[in-house]
């Protein structure tokens, strides 16, 4: 899959640098405006991320924090459509060199068709997808699509799993696994402790993909805490807080002490 | 955890280990006879079970054609059918060793029922609920939070019912480990539209055997209100197997057809199948998926979705699906206070409404079993609203005057 | 027509043939025992009896004492007693072929019964009620006005429950042809205290078995809220032979001891006997015989007299009376609602207050019966005042701001 | 009695006179003020009343009409008691030659005690006494006080009285009949017609006492066929809403119109 390798070239590329993992930001589609998406994507850039996921905006965002409800929320208030994000996605795939997941709930999916969202996502140059709201149990025509296509079907693994169930993931996931660090919705405040280093290790074991970090990392510590133990930091919340708080500057000044070390893009 | 191609569990991930550990428990439960004893039981002592079938001859003489038979759910403690499913979610919170409940209420008896059943069994409790209910369905919150319940307004979205289960499921991937979460209708995830249909099922077990007491036959057509869709399922189980009982769902019909006007998924043709709150059923969605705001005088029909079970019963052709709407809904409300001295939940009216409008046209030895799902008390501020009651007014505003600027 | 030496009728000779009318009808219908029978049937299929009986075994165990059970009056149609007393009149009505009903109310629970029975068996209704009451029930007077009934404010005298029993009489005076004056509590002139008794003796009837069943031996104590006395009486009858059981009346203390600050007329002082309302019994009245001014949270209980057949037997230290005060009478609701999930009216919170204070001092295996006479959803707008409940304030407020001024 | 005898007296002072029938007038104790009451009974007197009924206030007047209702709750708030009553009582025997009968409800006779009440009604000049919520079945042992005092127990006979039961009242009865025309309080309007004679007709069946009829006189023409058919034609709420609405001088007006015919005081 082109994700998997990607992982695997970022992965070389930054053995050599300071950075102590590869960097996941999010961005919801239209939300403030598509413009301001694209100024913080070019943010992004210049920090050097490997992957930013696209959120779809749904009107029952269940499985996020207030912030990223808001934005879902006023992003359909401003009249974004799914058509509209692909649209988005295919020109942000065509101009940034980072790779691009799509990440949303699966009402969006299932309304649009399985079959049709997923080819329209390859069209725009998707390499994966994030659906939270869909079990794998009910996910196997949607990941043997994907298979077909080359999408990666990026699953979550948490702290509640049973091993069985941890192996039953790491058996339909591709790409990256994402490893829920806590308990709650996104943006919830998570120390980087012992246990959360407990649980990816626990991760680890059953899966060889590279795993990806979320929900509260907001500081060069928490980045260097996951490059330690995992392979992705996942940076959501912190960074729309700071685009609310002062659009481009704070979101430069934000990445800049989050990731002190610069990489080449 | 389908029913038909509906049902389904739609949750994240980190819900996982709780979902199958409560479907375990449920069919454990389900599967010991015991348990159905101890439910009955602390339904007849606490709630005074079995609710009574009641004839209304005055109206079914005025309308000059079926009998009228009412199940009278609204006389259970609390008000309404609400509280069956809680007590027995109760009862399998309590086999759990979960201390902690949370809640969505759109009409807010939901809501009072958890609120109770928290008191009762003396677990802590928070109820989430849209902000335009808790305005609309304020008596409710009053209580809730006196029998200690923590209520908390929903500002997000259309801050409706829909928004509270949104909420909830927030709550719940947060505290699985303590919390259970006591989803109020035959919808969600599964096993929440079996397990809340199995409770229910008290209903139309009691009813065929009251009615066939009271009637001497059975019902030739049944009517319930349908929001989610627990007191309908709850009422029809008992005559599933009588073919010859029409069963008739009763959805909100609002201000009428037309996507944004009312909350009918099946009798409008506004609805379409999707995935959200956990399920896959008829969904009053745009083509985005994405939800449409919808609208009923009765707080507890407002709602986007529809219990998965009675889908499948539709598309089967078991179950026939009318609308009724608001104004409908106030004229039975109205014929039924006035001929019978009884007050139905403007939710139940919908009932009502319906039989009301196909007795006239049925035999005068035909029969029609209503469910009166819950009593009107609590919605006395809509229903003075809806009937434009000035002494209402004025004792408002003295009130207000009363308790002076905030 | 006499308890010992109170009771009696003391009303105005036009009523005469009108009250003797009422005797004969009345001992017929108690002489025929397909009466009962039928009575029975109509309370099962319409107000959902027989109530059950409720352990509380959250609150006993927090007390440490007796155990705790109540009679859960709550459950009937309407929420509470009157509506057993109320639909017996309305079968009496029916046999003497007349078409018109009036009747007091104080906490407007007796007029809610009223005009429901009157729209049951549809019969002109017409309500009278103190202004005060009016004011402080205002939701319970929307119903009655929704089912049919005149809702009347009566503004002479104190405003209160004895003022609409006197504009009753006047009514009564004038239209007794065709109207049936349906008394509320166990007062009045006879044959209405026996009467209102023996229809509320279901309670007791029913009672007594249950209690046996679920506590396994007879109550050692019960008690009832004591305004006119009718729940009361309905009770104790059913444990009148049972001298080990104690029969306990609660009264409205209000602000405690003191003319002119409670409606306790026979634990307290402040009362004498004298003749008023058609009937001899205690009153609280001045050395003229005016009567005086009473006070209680609990509209119910706020009356200047009481069941001559309780008087009678609080003579004969078969019943023993204790007041409550307003402040232990919120205690107790909440208490009780924050336990048990119960939400007793505020009339019935004095049973609950008394129990409360006399079960700690009880050994864990005494049995104490308390008459849940009513539902206390009608108080809400009472208890938020008494809670001073600031979110009920602003909810108010801006209830008021959308109706704009008048 | 000194009430019978009175009334025969009365009876045949009038036979030659204009005057249709007696008068018996009603003054409720204290309202608006002994003052009002002593000026009313003035003009009462100036027009040749026959009887007064003096209103001691009770609290639960549940047989009065709404003025009176207000009349004895006004007089009670103004302070009035029961002793006040009866020194007033006491003045008006004294000073008018029409004789004074109390009236009032039962309670304030049994609160004072049966005994005391009437001695105190005997020494304070009255002759008789009407208590409408006393039916004559529970009035033995009062009834038998005021044989012994010589006070006249006037009792009603209403329209939905049986004959037995008729029977049974004139028994009891002294002084007169108070008959009631009409169903309803004190006030009610009342035609005179066909229906109110063949009562009163009936009543007299049954006694040789002279009969009142109450409720409604307002007319001169009232009082005329009061007099064809009765004795003695009693006014209340007319003379009371007189009074309110102008004191001694519409009073006069009033009375000038009901009783043309002047009589010998």
């Amino acid at each position: 899959m082109d994700l998997n390798n990607y992982l695997l070239e970022r992965k070389s590329a930054l053995a050599n640098s300071d950075r102590p993992a590869m960097i996941m930001t999010h961005v919801v589609c239209g939300y403030p405006s598509f413009e301001d998406n694209w100024k913080a994507l070019e943010v992004m850039q210049s920090f050097g991320v490997d992957l930013v996921e696209l959120q779809f905006p749904f009107s029952e965002p269940s499985a996020d924090g207030p912030l990223f409800v808001k934005a879902n929320q006023e992003a359909i208030l401003n009249g974004v459509h799914v058509d509209d994000c692909f649209e988005f996605m295919q020109k942000v795939t065509a101009h940034f060199s980072f790779k691009v997941v799509m990440m949303g709930y699966y009402n969006t999916v299932f309304k649009t068709g399985q079959q049709q969202f997923l080819e329209r996502l390859k069209a725009a140059g998707a390499v994966g997808f994030i659906l939270p709201d869909l079990p794998v149990d009910e996910a196997g025509e949607l990941h043997s699509i994907a298979k077909q296509l080359g999408l990666a079907p990026i699953l979550l693994m948490t702290p509640t799993n049973s091993d069985a169930r941890l192996d039953e993931l790491a058996q339909s996931a591709d790409g990256f696994i994402y490893t829920v660090a806590r308990k709650g919705v996104t943006g919830s405040n998570t120390d980087m402790n012992h246990s959360v280093s407990d649980f990816i290790d626990r991760c680890r074991q059953f899966t060889t993909l590279p795993l990806a970090v979320g929900f509260g990392v907001s500081t060069a510590a928490d980045v260097e805490f996951i490059g330690a133990h995992a392979d992705i930091a996942v940076i959501g919340t912190a960074a729309l807080k700071a685009w609310e708080h002062g659009g481009e500057a704070s979101l430069t000044a934000f990445f800049k002490q989050l990731l002190p070390a610069q990489v080449d893009v | 955890g389908y029913y038909g191609e509906y049902g389904g569990t739609f949750l994240p991930e980190i819900l996982h280990s709780t979902i199958e550990e409560l479907k375990i428990e449920f069919r454990k439960a389900k599967d010991d006879p015991t348990f159905w004893q101890e439910f009955i039981e602390l339904m007849q002592s606490y709630s005074g079970r079995p609710t009574p079938v009641t004839h209304l001859a005055n109206l079914s003489n005025q309308l000059g054609g079926a009998q009228i038979y009412v199940k009278r759910e609204d006389l259970n403690h609390t008000g309404s059918h609400k509280i069956n499913n809680v007590m027995g979610q109760g009862l399998l919170v309590k086999r759990m060793g979960k201390t902690r409940v949370i809640a969505e209420t759109g009409a807010g008896q939901h809501g009072y029922a958890t609120a109770t059943m928290a008191a009762r069994f003396g677990f802590k409790s928070k109820i989430y609920m849209g902000a335009v209910d808790v305005a609309r369905q304020r008596p409710n919150v009053f209580w809730m939070e006196n029998m200690g319940s923590e209520v908390v307004a929903v500002t997000d979205g259309q801050q409706t019912l829909k928004d509270a289960i949104n909420e909830c499921l927030r709550d719940w991937v947060t505290n699985m480990d303590d919390t259970h979460y006591v989803l109020g209708t035959a919808c969600g995830p599964h096993p929440f539209p079996e397990m809340v249909s199995w409770f229910q099922s008290i209903i139309g077990r009691e009813a065929r055997e009251q009615i066939i007491q009271a009637a001497g036959k059975l019902p030739d057509r049944i009517f319930a209100c349908v929001g989610g869709g627990s007191n309908a399922i709850g009422l029809f189980q008992g005559f599933m197997d009588d073919q010859d009982t029409q069963l008739i769902g009763c959805e909100a019909g609002g201000f009428g057809p037309g996507k944004g006007n009312h909350a009918a998924r099946l009798a409008y043709k506004d609805a379409t199948v999707g995935v959200a709150q956990g399920m896959k059923t008829y969904f009053l969605q745009n083509d985005d998926g994405n939800m449409l705001h919808t609208h009923s005088v009765a707080a507890g029909l407002d709602y986007i979705g529809v219990n998965p079970v009675l889908v499948h019963l539709w598309e089967q052709n078991r179950v026939r699906f009318e609308a009724v709407t608001d104004a409908q809904v106030t004229e039975a409300l109205k014929l039924t206070m006035r001929t019978e001295g009884l007050i139905p939940a403007l939710e139940s009216s919908h009932g009502f409404a319906q039989a009301i409008l196909e007795a006239e046209q049925m035999a005068k030895d035909e029969v029609i079993l209503i469910n009166m799902s819950g009593r009107g008390d609590k919605d006395i501020f809509t229903i003075a609203d809806a009937l434009g009651d000035e002494h209402w007014k004025s004792f408002i505003r003295q009130k207000s005057d009363e308790y002076g600027p905030e």
